[in-house]
């Protein structure tokens, strides 16, 4: 059974051909680290996977069931969740806020259902604890720094039951403490069998947590193997281009 | 340590009284207030029964309007069609009530035309993706010259066999309040409610702060727009059939040039034209201050010419005022 | 096709225009097939003074055989007549242009503005000897409503050119007087209410042009204040103008004296003066339209049929 | 290696054809060059030398003040108070010049109040940190209010002297040409160079699209967006003049209302409200395209009840048009 | 001589304690890691030291003169560089419109100067290919990825003579290939004797290019050492809080 698979996946805008007859197989609870050079085309696969935009070419397959976004809801329902590199905050509502955004918890009396504030600070709280983040549900995300934003769009993940989660350089930004959480997190997602697509520029990380690891450079697909058969030095090489093909 | 870092996340930033302070809606209703404090003992007429009244019933018009206007600002759009739709939603009751209908059929048709207009503002704007500026500033034009077709340019005023109902839900009172006054505070009870209890309320803040966020989030963006614009255009409508009833007549250049009184309500009120911010209070204290001043310039015998530079001047200040506090507040 | 006769107005949102279509309208239905069409027109809004000069000017260009205007602007509308110098008949309705720029326009069909405020100053007079008086007037800078106050100030006075009433002849004027009301009839009930709210003692409302009394149930609710005094004559009212809701408030008790001009007459006589004109034949230059003095007493009857 | 990044660094990606499909202000330019064709042959009297000018006169008042709201736009501002500066502009020439001082007096103390409106707009916006919109919306107000106050309300149309040069200066032309769109055509180019080839213009766009990065970067913001302000309603000043010269007089109801026109033609001429993008030229084409809708109603012979309808349609047909092309080109 | 001295600097936002009385001393030439977790006041420090904001008390010293900055480009006469962690790009320009962004070259015939866009494509692509970028300078940055919008930030501190670079995360979001480069830029920088402040997370970059670290822990100083005489889990221990002080 494979959660994802993706057959000759290209995308241009205009002039520029952002991604050219890529295919990728994922299984469930597989940890796929996604490589290249800035500009490669992460992004912009990670965004058609999404549901942002539907790709030029190719076809996208969930469970074995074939699947057409046509916008980030549909994705999700299919149980994809997805960590943007833009993290997708609004800054004027709490953490809490945007942890539920779109999903938001009620209670009831009767058929008037109102949010039920003192369960998602709650919850909310706890996902941050999890993360091992100092971050406050209750503040606005305004004024938080790199990292708790950070950490607010990760937790944002774990609300549902997803098959994969995609994370587009989810380290990026935060501290070594926070880098260890959430590539420790990665590996719970995993136990579950929940598969992961990680996009990072950092070497040690995807090389601790990966089963696989696919390069993408100019577009294309250029490397797609075991990370027991790769080497940090191999990647280097396929994302500068000092090694063509692997 | 999880001790600390518990701590931290549960830690309260804000006391209630800091947080107070910090609402532009709070020093404003403070300055209308004062201003009603001082005409007091300034004229011996401000505050007679009579006078407060009309101040009630007056601004409760554009209170109504304004607190669609909130939402949609909230949202992060804009409304310049109100007046044209207040217009157009007045006619067609007048219309539809002189000719021998009842006022429930009235009032339902004027509300549907409303909505038509809402619904038009929102679909163009939600989901053919255009600014809300220019399609709202399109509506302005078209929804009055609807009006104009429609009522051929005459002045209505005689409403068929439910005229004296009409005229006593729009001039007339309930326990001695004036029944627009009474519907303003309904609306603005529900709409207090909605912003802060209802998923949908939540959501027109987060369409309002990250439009892209709330799309990736899975929020019904372009539902709640087309929603948004349609809640407007009904208070305008509403504001619409209240109006003719207080008035007795409708003409075609009803409500003009009221989308900039009411936007300036809403602003003074502490609505943020970035989108993101507002509340239904603030519209209605908005509105409020704006009609003490005017009424208290002709108490005061002050000429009509400087009517425009005393609110032009309110609506900066109010606005300067939370600004400069701010600026304080972050060096 | 028919030829043209055009009626440009000041603004497509007034009732009292309203009327002087009704007029080109009858005239049309009852001159159908006689080589002419009445067309009535102007900008959307009374405001836009620009817009009207403009209209006229479009028309001038399109070829119409005569045309009959009611200038916002009077110096600007003069000022394109003296560029385009028209070869086809021009006349003013209603609103004539400024003595210096008669020359530009065959002839003026209307009211006699001033004689209206006279009138007006007169029947206040018939209920007060002095005493104080607001006056609300409309657009800003209208040269027919300023022709009115003028007629009405200069009757009161006993005297001629009164910019302000300041005790002569035992009128004054409140501070906060006169009253603009930019033509919106909810702005002009506001005012209203207002006024009597910080002039207790008022004596006297003169509604130089009618804008409170089209909407007659705010105007109602505004004199329900002042029931008691009017009904004294404590407080008088008079006001401009006989449209329906007019007559209706005057028969309640609501004014004591009403002034009507005939936009009608305007509407259905101007396209025979302009054919006239046309024709070469001899107009009067000034063709004044009657002025209707209603009165509680004869509220069913004083309208001119 | 060095040959490919060189190679890539180098590329080029739009040719000027595509560059051009996807700008608004082509679109639009050719739907009024459309619209005139179509009436050369629909009517006989569209094409005539005496209605062109008319026509191209006309737009010239609003195409002018266009000029200075699209800096503004640019900027990622707003101004709400153009048509009250007009007026105020219009106010002063009348009243100084009828008090017999020459026509460069007139002008000089015209402007100088128009500037002092800019300079008030600027400062409260850049210095006190006051939104645009509501900053402009209180002046609105204030400079209208300015304006009764000086002429106490009364029309303006003897004007001293040099009456005939004023007349002549608004009304006139120059080698066949109305002065007014000689004027709008040199303020076109003078602006189109600006925006491409200096300093400050390259700023305004900077501070439309990020602000903070502007301010980061060490662009003069807060210097910059008063000079914006002051050259709006500069150009207000000079259409106000101009006006004035047109009309050959004056009250206190010009240009009520106009900021709309104003800004719906700028918006039809492909400025973003959001800021940063906006032309010179498209701001011309979108005045004129207003103009030849109204002047082609009237030609036409259609209802003027039905011109808002049109006006409204086609500010939204315009906008509307170039998101659906751009919605397409982004699938 | 010292390049920047920072005495007991302290800011508070509200409530909020970002930074705690914080000194600190660079000499020219010298390369400083910033390290701290998030939320640490790290961008705080930058943004003083830019000029961004005035601290709420404490004592600043250029080149051994004390300066008080009212805005950024004060900073910047000072010859202080920084590349922000929001990168402060301006979507709807050109890369090389925002390399130049508030000095722009000009060429004149007299008095009249206009803008010399020839010049400035040249320069800017010469900068981008130093920095081994494929960006290209006359495209819009709202397309860009983020390394080649981060790229573009850091082209524009190589502009003028700075004396001291400030650069929060430069490499948080660009690959391996433009990360070593990055790093040989800030060598360059140190051997031309430019001082640099290099705030990131990432210790292996830290360790490589940096002569000293500086630990922030909640707002306070809580290490400034060589960097010969400290270790990676030494710094991870500060970061953390498992380690006091050091
Ligand atoms: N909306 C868009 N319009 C035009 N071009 C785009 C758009 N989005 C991305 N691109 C281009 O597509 C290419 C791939 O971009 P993408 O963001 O996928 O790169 P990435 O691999 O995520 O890079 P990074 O590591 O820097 O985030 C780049 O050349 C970029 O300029
Ligand atoms: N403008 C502001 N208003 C209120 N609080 C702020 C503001 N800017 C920063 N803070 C707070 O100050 C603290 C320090 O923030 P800062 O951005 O300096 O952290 P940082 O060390 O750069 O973190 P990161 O590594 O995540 O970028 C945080 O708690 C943050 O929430
Ligand atoms: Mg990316
Ligand atoms: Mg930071």
């Amino acid at each position: 059974m494979t959660v994802l698979e993706l057959k000759g996946i290209s995308k241009h805008f205009g002039a520029i051909q952002a991604l050219n007859d890529v295919s990728l197989t994922i299984k469930p609870g597989e940890v796929v680290g996604l490589m290249g050079d800035n500009g490669a085309g992460k992004s912009t696969l990670v965004k058609i996977i999404a549901g942002n935009f539907p790709p030029s070419h190719g076809t996208m397959r969930v469970l074995d069931r074939e699947v057409h976004f046509h916008k980030p809801v549909e994705a999700r329902e299919n149980g994809i969740e997805v960590v943007y590199q833009d993290l997708a905050l609004c800054n004027n509502l709490t953490a809490a806020a945007n942890v539920f955004l779109g999903r938001e918890l009620k209670r009831g009396f009767g058929p008037i259902r109102i949010l039920d504030y003192a369960t998602m600070y709650k919850r909310a709280a706890d996902l941050f604890k999890e993360l091992k983040s100092e971050t406050r549900p209750r503040d606005l995300v305004k004024q938080m720094s790199g990292g708790q934003r950070q950490a607010v769009a990760i937790a944002r993940t774990r609300l549902s039951d997803s098959k994969i989660v995609l994370m587009d350089e989810p380290t990026a930004a935060i501290s070594v403490r926070q880098v260890a959480e959430v590539l420790n997190l990665i590996r719970r997602l995993r136990d579950q069998g929940i598969a992961v697509i990680l996009i990072s520029h950092r070497m040690p990380d995807v090389f601790s947590v990966c089963d696989k690891i696919v390069v993408l450079r100019r577009g294309t697909k250029v490397a797609d193997k075991l990370i027991s058969e790769s080497s940090p030095e191999e990647v280097t090489a396929l994302i500068t281009g000092a090694l063509e093909r692997a | 340590m999880a001790v600390s870092l518990d701590d931290t996340i549960n830690r309260q930033t804000h006391s209630t009284l800091s947080w107070l302070l910090s609402r532009q809606t709070f020093w404003v209703f403070l300055a209308a207030l004062l201003a009603c404090i001082a005409l007091s003992f300034l004229t011996d007429t401000f505050a007679t029964r009579n006078n407060l009244f009309n101040v009630t019933r007056n601004f409760a018009f554009v209170g109504i309007v304004a607190i669609g206007m909130t939402v949609v600002i909230i949202s992060g759009g804009i409304d310049l069609s109100v007046g044209s739709t207040l217009c157009l939603s007045a006619i067609v009751t007048g219309l539809v009530m002189s000719a021998g209908y009842p006022l429930a059929v009235g009032i339902a048709l004027a509300l549907i035309a409303a909505i038509l207009v809402g619904v038009v503002n929102g679909v163009l704007i939600a989901y053919v993706g255009m600014p809300p500026f220019v399609v709202t500033l399109g509506m302005l034009s078209v929804a009055r010259s609807m009006a104009l077709v429609l009522s051929n340019n005459k002045m209505v005023y005689q409403f068929g066999p439910d005229q004296a109902l009409l005229l006593q839900l729009g001039g007339g009172t309930t326990f001695g309040i004036a029944n627009p006054l009474i519907v303003l505070a309904v609306m603005a009870l529900i709409a207090g409610f909605v912003f802060r209890w209802t998923g949908w309320g939540r959501h027109i803040f987060a369409i309002g702060g990250n439009e892209h966020a709330a799309i990736l989030t899975g929020v019904p963006v372009r539902r709640i727009k087309v929603g948004v614009y349609v809640i407007s255009a009904l208070t305008a409508g509403i504001a619409g059939v209240l109006m003719t009833g207080w008035l007795g007549s409708v003409t075609t250049n009803l409500g003009t040039g009221m989308e900039l009184t009411v936007i300036a309500a809403t602003v003074i009120g502490g609505a943020n034209l970035a989108g993101g911010v507002g509340t239904a209070f603030g519209a209605v204290v908005g509105a409020a201050l704006i009609e003490v001043i005017r009424n208290s310039l002709i108490l005061l015998g002050i000429s009509t010419f400087w009517q425009g530079a005393f609110v032009g001047s309110f609506i900066v200040i109010a606005v300067a005022f939370d600004r400069i506090r701010s600026l304080r507040q972050s060096d | 096709e028919d030829k043209i006769l055009a009626i440009v107005v000041k603004g497509l949102d007034n009732p009292f225009f309203e009327e002087i279509n009704k007029g080109c309208q009858k005239w049309n239905a009852e001159n159908a097939g006689k080589g002419y069409t009445c067309l009535y027109t102007g900008p959307a809004s009374s405001n836009d003074e620009a817009g009207e000069v403009q209209i006229v000017d479009d028309l001038l260009t399109k070829g119409v055989a005569a045309i009959a205007i009611s200038p916002s602007n009077a110096p600007a509308m003069a000022n394109l007549l003296k560029q385009r110098a028209p070869t086809i008949p021009v006349m003013t309705v209603d609103a004539d242009l400024n003595k210096e720029d008669a020359a530009l326009r065959k002839a003026y069909l209307g009211t006699d503005n001033y004689l209206m405020g006279v009138k007006m100053g007169e029947e206040l007079q018939k209920h007060k000897k002095g005493g104080t008086v607001c006056l609300q007037l409309g657009n800003v800078a209208a040269a027919n409503i300023a022709a009115r106050a003028a007629g009405v100030r200069d009757t009161l006075a006993g005297a001629k050119g009164i910019d302000s009433l300041t005790g002569q002849n035992g009128w004054t004027e409140p501070a906060g007087c006169p009253l603009f009301t930019n033509d919106q009839s909810d702005l002009a009930n506001q005012q209203m209410s207002d006024t009597f709210t910080a002039n207790p003692k008022l004596d006297a409302f003169v509604l130089v042009g009618g804008w409170a009394q089209f909407a007659p149930q705010a105007y109602a609710q505004v004199t329900d204040g002042v029931m008691e005094r009017l009904k004294s004559k404590d407080l008088v009212i008079i006001a401009g103008d006989t449209l329906p809701p007019q007559i209706d408030a005057l028969k309640a008790g609501r004014s004591h004296a009403q002034i009507g001009q005939r936009p009608f007459e305007m509407g259905y006589k101007a396209p025979d003066a302009m054919i006239k004109l046309i024709n070469g034949e001899k107009v009067d230059e000034i063709l004044f339209t009657g002025l209707d003095t209603c009165l509680p007493e004869n509220a069913d009857t004083c309208l001119a049929k």
